[in-house]
């Protein structure tokens, strides 16, 4: 299964997930961009950073 | 189906035991004590019972022997009502802090009385599954840690046990007002209560000894009240030893808890709710933890959040019976808390 | 098990839908969507879900079709695309304000449009247990009514329904801040909303339609904000004809709701808890009602409290299906509500 | 300057009175009672007053006489104590309900008892300015009216005076839990008064009678406690004779409040806040009135909001007295409350 | 009088900036600006000014210049538009965190982006009249400090500059929404806001270089939203160097803070308020500091609290401006905050 | 069963009760004293007036 680049979690990926579709980490709650198939690879996707501080 | 009993079903744990184990599929409620309220029904205490309980209460003095048992009483009646109670149940499950620290000396210093029957103290296995699963599939008296020091101990103890952390860790706790029971002096009205920001406790709070004793830390602890009803949540700071990065502490705590069915790991990078709050814990038996780390201070802080009344005290208590019966560890437990909340 | 899915599980009512589904016995929770959350977590935007639920949000245009279909999206949306929506679900359970108002007239006037499917108002069963229970043994189409809605007419129905009312009746109704789903404008930030006490309908909420339809009578509405994410309450001042006393409302109210799984009558002479209010009914699926009598001036005041998105929706939709597939109509909704809270 | 006093400093009124007295120039505080703190200091009961207020209370059997002197006691204590408390000070003014109703017998109906010093009740001006600005310029003994009824007076009086009003009108009050003093029972406490929507007077709340007598209207009024520490308001539904727009609305509250310093007339169509409440009138003197109207159905919804500890109150009291001394009458109020609170 | 305009008046800063300066007896309030409100009047945005304030937004681009200027524009704006601002007034008083911290390595270290105006670092004198009253006398150019910056350096300074802190300290600070300005995102909204204990910034929050700046120490700061509008508290925790008992910490604060007329040290023993929070100082210019002390530990925790709004900034800019003019330090600046509240 | 004389909510009572013993009725919460048994008897005990307004 492949893992989390940001924080080593394991991620259940569809069967046959598609090149470039944005998975989500279920521990860190990063994007992870698909970069390859078989074996699924991940990457962090580019983040728009969030306003939520005070 | 087992014959439970709850003795102090008038006040805020005893209600959510109440609660609880009317839910419980593999227990019968026999009976609630109440001194100031026997032979009144139970939800006229209680509203959020009504059509669910038609208990009325028991006086103390009228109980039976029961299965289970389990004491919500203020904290020294446990221990001076000892020899009566625990001859209530098969099982007792004490909520106080009576029989929590092992050390009578421990005690007499953080309780300002002398322990009255320190004879009894080795004989309690600590309510707390994470730590003490094995121990509960056999322990007839369970003794359940405090609400402040199960957040801590909860956020600490992986990190602590693995040797990562220095010992000397400070707590921050904030606590809603069911925290101190149902009593009502001048300080708790809520012309008073509300909107405060009470530091109650700024040095010295009792659950430092609870912690210290799970995790092996030293322990500085602070407590302050603040305009919640419910919910406790807990910071912790310390010094890590060693290398340590996100990827690492995520590794601990998911060998410590990934198996766990009430400690959820969130430190997340987006969204609105990235480190454990009570808010959308109240009627939850999770406790949520997490943690936040300054490579270059070499500092950690690591964060719990949990219900008070429910894993911080009555859902604890029915877990560990779980564990003590065999039963699968989240029967009547299974409510997850509300969003937005 | 029935396959079921929610369109706008991203809001508040489909979160609320989320978690009830989750833990209902005879479902399965298939797809929940969302435009703006499309294959995320749906824990990331309803975090009480950790843990408990490991989906991530379907875009609308990717479902399938289902045995049931919940639509929990904006109101008038559901009659814009209802061609689409309806042919989802064998079942489908509406909680928009669309499929409401049987009459095309009535609700052009509250929603100052005109109504784009007027053609299927008429197949839909109205999505309130207590009135139409015997409808939805075999409804496909259910419209579960609006939150203060549900709260005054089984408040107001029982003495309306015995024609012991005068047509004339005022209804006062106070809710907290999620009853305006998870919008955000400048009026709802927490240092603008909170603390508030926001006559945000002096005058002709929509629900007063709602309320008229159900018990005939002559409504006149006022809605008031309140800083409280949960929950609505609802006085209605009316005047009795005949003779009428604390008796014989009760025993109405008994005769109606005698036998109703989520309906309480509280009128308490005692206690701190006498008449409803929702602090207590957080997360369950009760409606409290109560009264007050004013003999000398021939004056009653009905009380009816729920949580608006228990009871007050997704609830009602849920105890809907139950009835509609023949299950126990507690079924997934057993949750009592916590006290203190 | 003149000497002031005040008897029962402890309590909210009380305290609320110190703390305006002595940012008053014309007046010097000589003397705060209490029972049991006498020999206190004031901020230790008052905290706020910390490095405001030296004082310490006294005991109110150690009173001397004073120029002024202001009663915040008990309801019932000031008529039980009249012959005493009235000698203190040239001029008294009573915060009680005391010497509200100049009758006898509406008095006994709505306390339960016979009134102790009938005698009395004819001296008494009432302590609410834009009814009785005139009387009060020389008036000895001034009685302020109840937190509710003066923001539903302030609200009615000027549609009522023109004759515009139905005499039969609802008033449903909201309070804050000051409103109640500084007692403290089990209802009161943090937890389980936090989050209420409490009715605690579905009918028959005394304020109906101060109402009432003050507008000519017949009055049935209905009172909530909601979550909130200060801050009253009500909303008052009644039906126009004759024809009624909003600018005729506009018109009679601007000719009766045009010149008032402390009235604010508040019914705007844009905007956040576009009818009173009291989120913004923590510790000010205004009271804010608005309206709405239902020209089809002939209703008119009046809507008045105070903080009820001070203009509902202690406030009140002072303009009184500057009215009474013929000082302008903002001295010592000019305190506009806050946005956002 | 003096002429003084607000840049930035729609926001919360600059609301109240408006309310006191209109209270002030020395200046006369002549703009306030608004792009979004522009032309429209200042009471539409700040309610609680209708009949106090009859002005209407300015334009930014129609400001004229004037004898004081404060700047309440979001951060980075100050800097970004400094060459223009500064023209505006004489005396320029800004409230963003641009020119608070003299070295623009650590500016840009905390605020992510280089300084746009560095030349302009030195020019400016920190607003803080405890720590730079002097300077403050003729500065031209006055950057107040951040909110929580203010209650931690003023809870610390004085036992830091004696030397008796160890130079470690870790900073928990605990904030109200109005912290973060009228902005209004997902994250803020009264759901999602409400009942929140949300640790927005577990590490490295920006006024950890203020506090360091001013107070020579090596801080961890922590911040915690809480369920409040107004209002900071800091708890400080450090160990001490020598000895120390509460004598010498009570000597130490009365000699720093002995004649200040807004800073009063809470140290109690008895009584509700024995330590400093925000609950009562709402609207109040105080800033409230205490103490307590682990001898055994020889562990120190100072806690500070404040309105964020008045001492954590529009306060702090008055009584600044107050120094430089020779005016009384209070003038505008009685109101004693509430109690309840 | 014997029915409140407040409410008239029916009452149930444990078989044997006792004389003067107190019940609560369950829908109006009033307080009931059993003033005779077999058949039992009911009546409105006095009632301590509890503060609980404002
Ligand atoms: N509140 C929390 O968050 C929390 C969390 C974990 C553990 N705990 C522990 O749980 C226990 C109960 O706490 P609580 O918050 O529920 O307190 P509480 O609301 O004050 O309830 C105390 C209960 O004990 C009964 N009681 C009082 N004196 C008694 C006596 N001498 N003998 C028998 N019963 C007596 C009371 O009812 P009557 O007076 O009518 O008999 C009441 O039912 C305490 O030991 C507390 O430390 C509390
Ligand atoms: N809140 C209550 O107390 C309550 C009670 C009873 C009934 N209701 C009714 O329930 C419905 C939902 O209310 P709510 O409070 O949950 O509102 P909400 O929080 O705003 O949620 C609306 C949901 O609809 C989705 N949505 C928005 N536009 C859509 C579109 N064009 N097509 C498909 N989905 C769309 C939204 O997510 P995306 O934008 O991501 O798709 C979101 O999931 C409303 O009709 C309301 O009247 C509400
Ligand atoms: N709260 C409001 O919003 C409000 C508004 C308008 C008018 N009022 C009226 O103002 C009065 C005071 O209300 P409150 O809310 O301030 O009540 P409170 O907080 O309970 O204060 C009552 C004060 O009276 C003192 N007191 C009690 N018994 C006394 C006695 N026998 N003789 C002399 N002093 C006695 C109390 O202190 P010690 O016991 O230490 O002497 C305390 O200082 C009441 O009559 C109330 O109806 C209240
Ligand atoms: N909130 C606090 O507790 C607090 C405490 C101390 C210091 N501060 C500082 O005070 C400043 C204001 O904070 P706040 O909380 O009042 O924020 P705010 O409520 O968001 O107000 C910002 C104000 O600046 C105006 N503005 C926005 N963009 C502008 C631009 N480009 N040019 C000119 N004006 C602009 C806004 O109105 P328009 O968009 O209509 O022009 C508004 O009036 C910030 O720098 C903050 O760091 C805040
Ligand atoms: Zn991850
Ligand atoms: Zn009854």
């Amino acid at each position: 299964m492949p893992t989390c680049p940001e924080c080593s979690a394991q991620i259940g990926v569809d069967n046959e997930p598609q090149l470039n579709e944005i998975v989500q980490c279920p521990e860190c709650g990063s994007e992870l961009e698909v970069v390859k198939t078989s074996p699924v690879g991940l990457a962090t996707a580019p983040d728009v950073e969030e306003d939520w501080g005070e | 189906m087992l014959r439970v009993a709850v003795v102090g079903g008038s006040g805020y744990i005893g209600g959510e035991l109440i609660r609880i184990l009317l839910g419980h599929p593999e227990v019968e409620l026999c009976a609630a004590t109440s001194n100031r309220f026997a032979n009144r029904r139970v939800d006229s205490v209680h509203p959020n019972l009504r059509n669910v309980c038609d208990l009325t209460f028991t006086h103390p003095e009228d109980l039976g022997t029961y299965d289970v048992v389990f004491l919500a009483v203020p904290h020294l009646e446990s221990m001076k009502q000892a020899s009566g109670l625990l001859k209530l149940g098969d099982v007792v499950i004490d909520l106080t802090a009576d029989f929590r620290l092992p050390d009578e000396e421990v005690f007499r210093r953080y309780y300002k009385v002398p322990h009255e029957a320190p004879e009894l103290l080795g004989e309690f296995v600590g309510g707390l599954p994470e730590l003490h699963r094995k121990e509960l599939r056999d322990a007839d008296r369970i003794s359940v840690p405090g609400c402040m020091a199960t957040a801590a101990i909860l956020a600490l103890w992986p990190v602590a046990d693995v040797g990562l952390l220095e010992p000397d860790v400070s707590v921050d706790a904030r606590t809603g007002s069911s925290g101190s029971g149902a009593s009502s002096g001048p300080a708790d009205t809520h012309s008073e209560r509300a909107n405060v920001l009470r530091v109650f406790a700024p040095i010295g709070h009792r659950h430092e000894a609870e912690i210290e004793q799970a995790t092996g830390l030293r322990v500085t602890m602070t407590a302050t009240g603040v305009d919640a009803v419910r919910g406790v949540q807990v910071l912790c700071r310390g010094r890590f030893v060693g290398e340590v990065d996100e990827k690492l502490l995520r590794t601990i705590y998911r060998e410590y808890y990934g198996d766990e069915p009430f400690v959820r790991v969130v430190a997340q990078r987006r969204g609105v709710y990235r480190l454990p709050e009570p808010k959308i814990l109240s009627g939850s038996n999770f406790c949520d933890v997490g943690f936040a780390l300054d490579t270059a201070e070499r500092r950690l802080v690591l964060i719990g959040a949990l219900d008070n009344l429910v894993k911080g005290g009555a859902g604890n208590a029915v877990q560990s019976m779980n564990i003590r019966f065999g039963w699968p560890e989240r029967l009547g437990l299974e409510f997850p808390g509300l969003h937005p909340n």
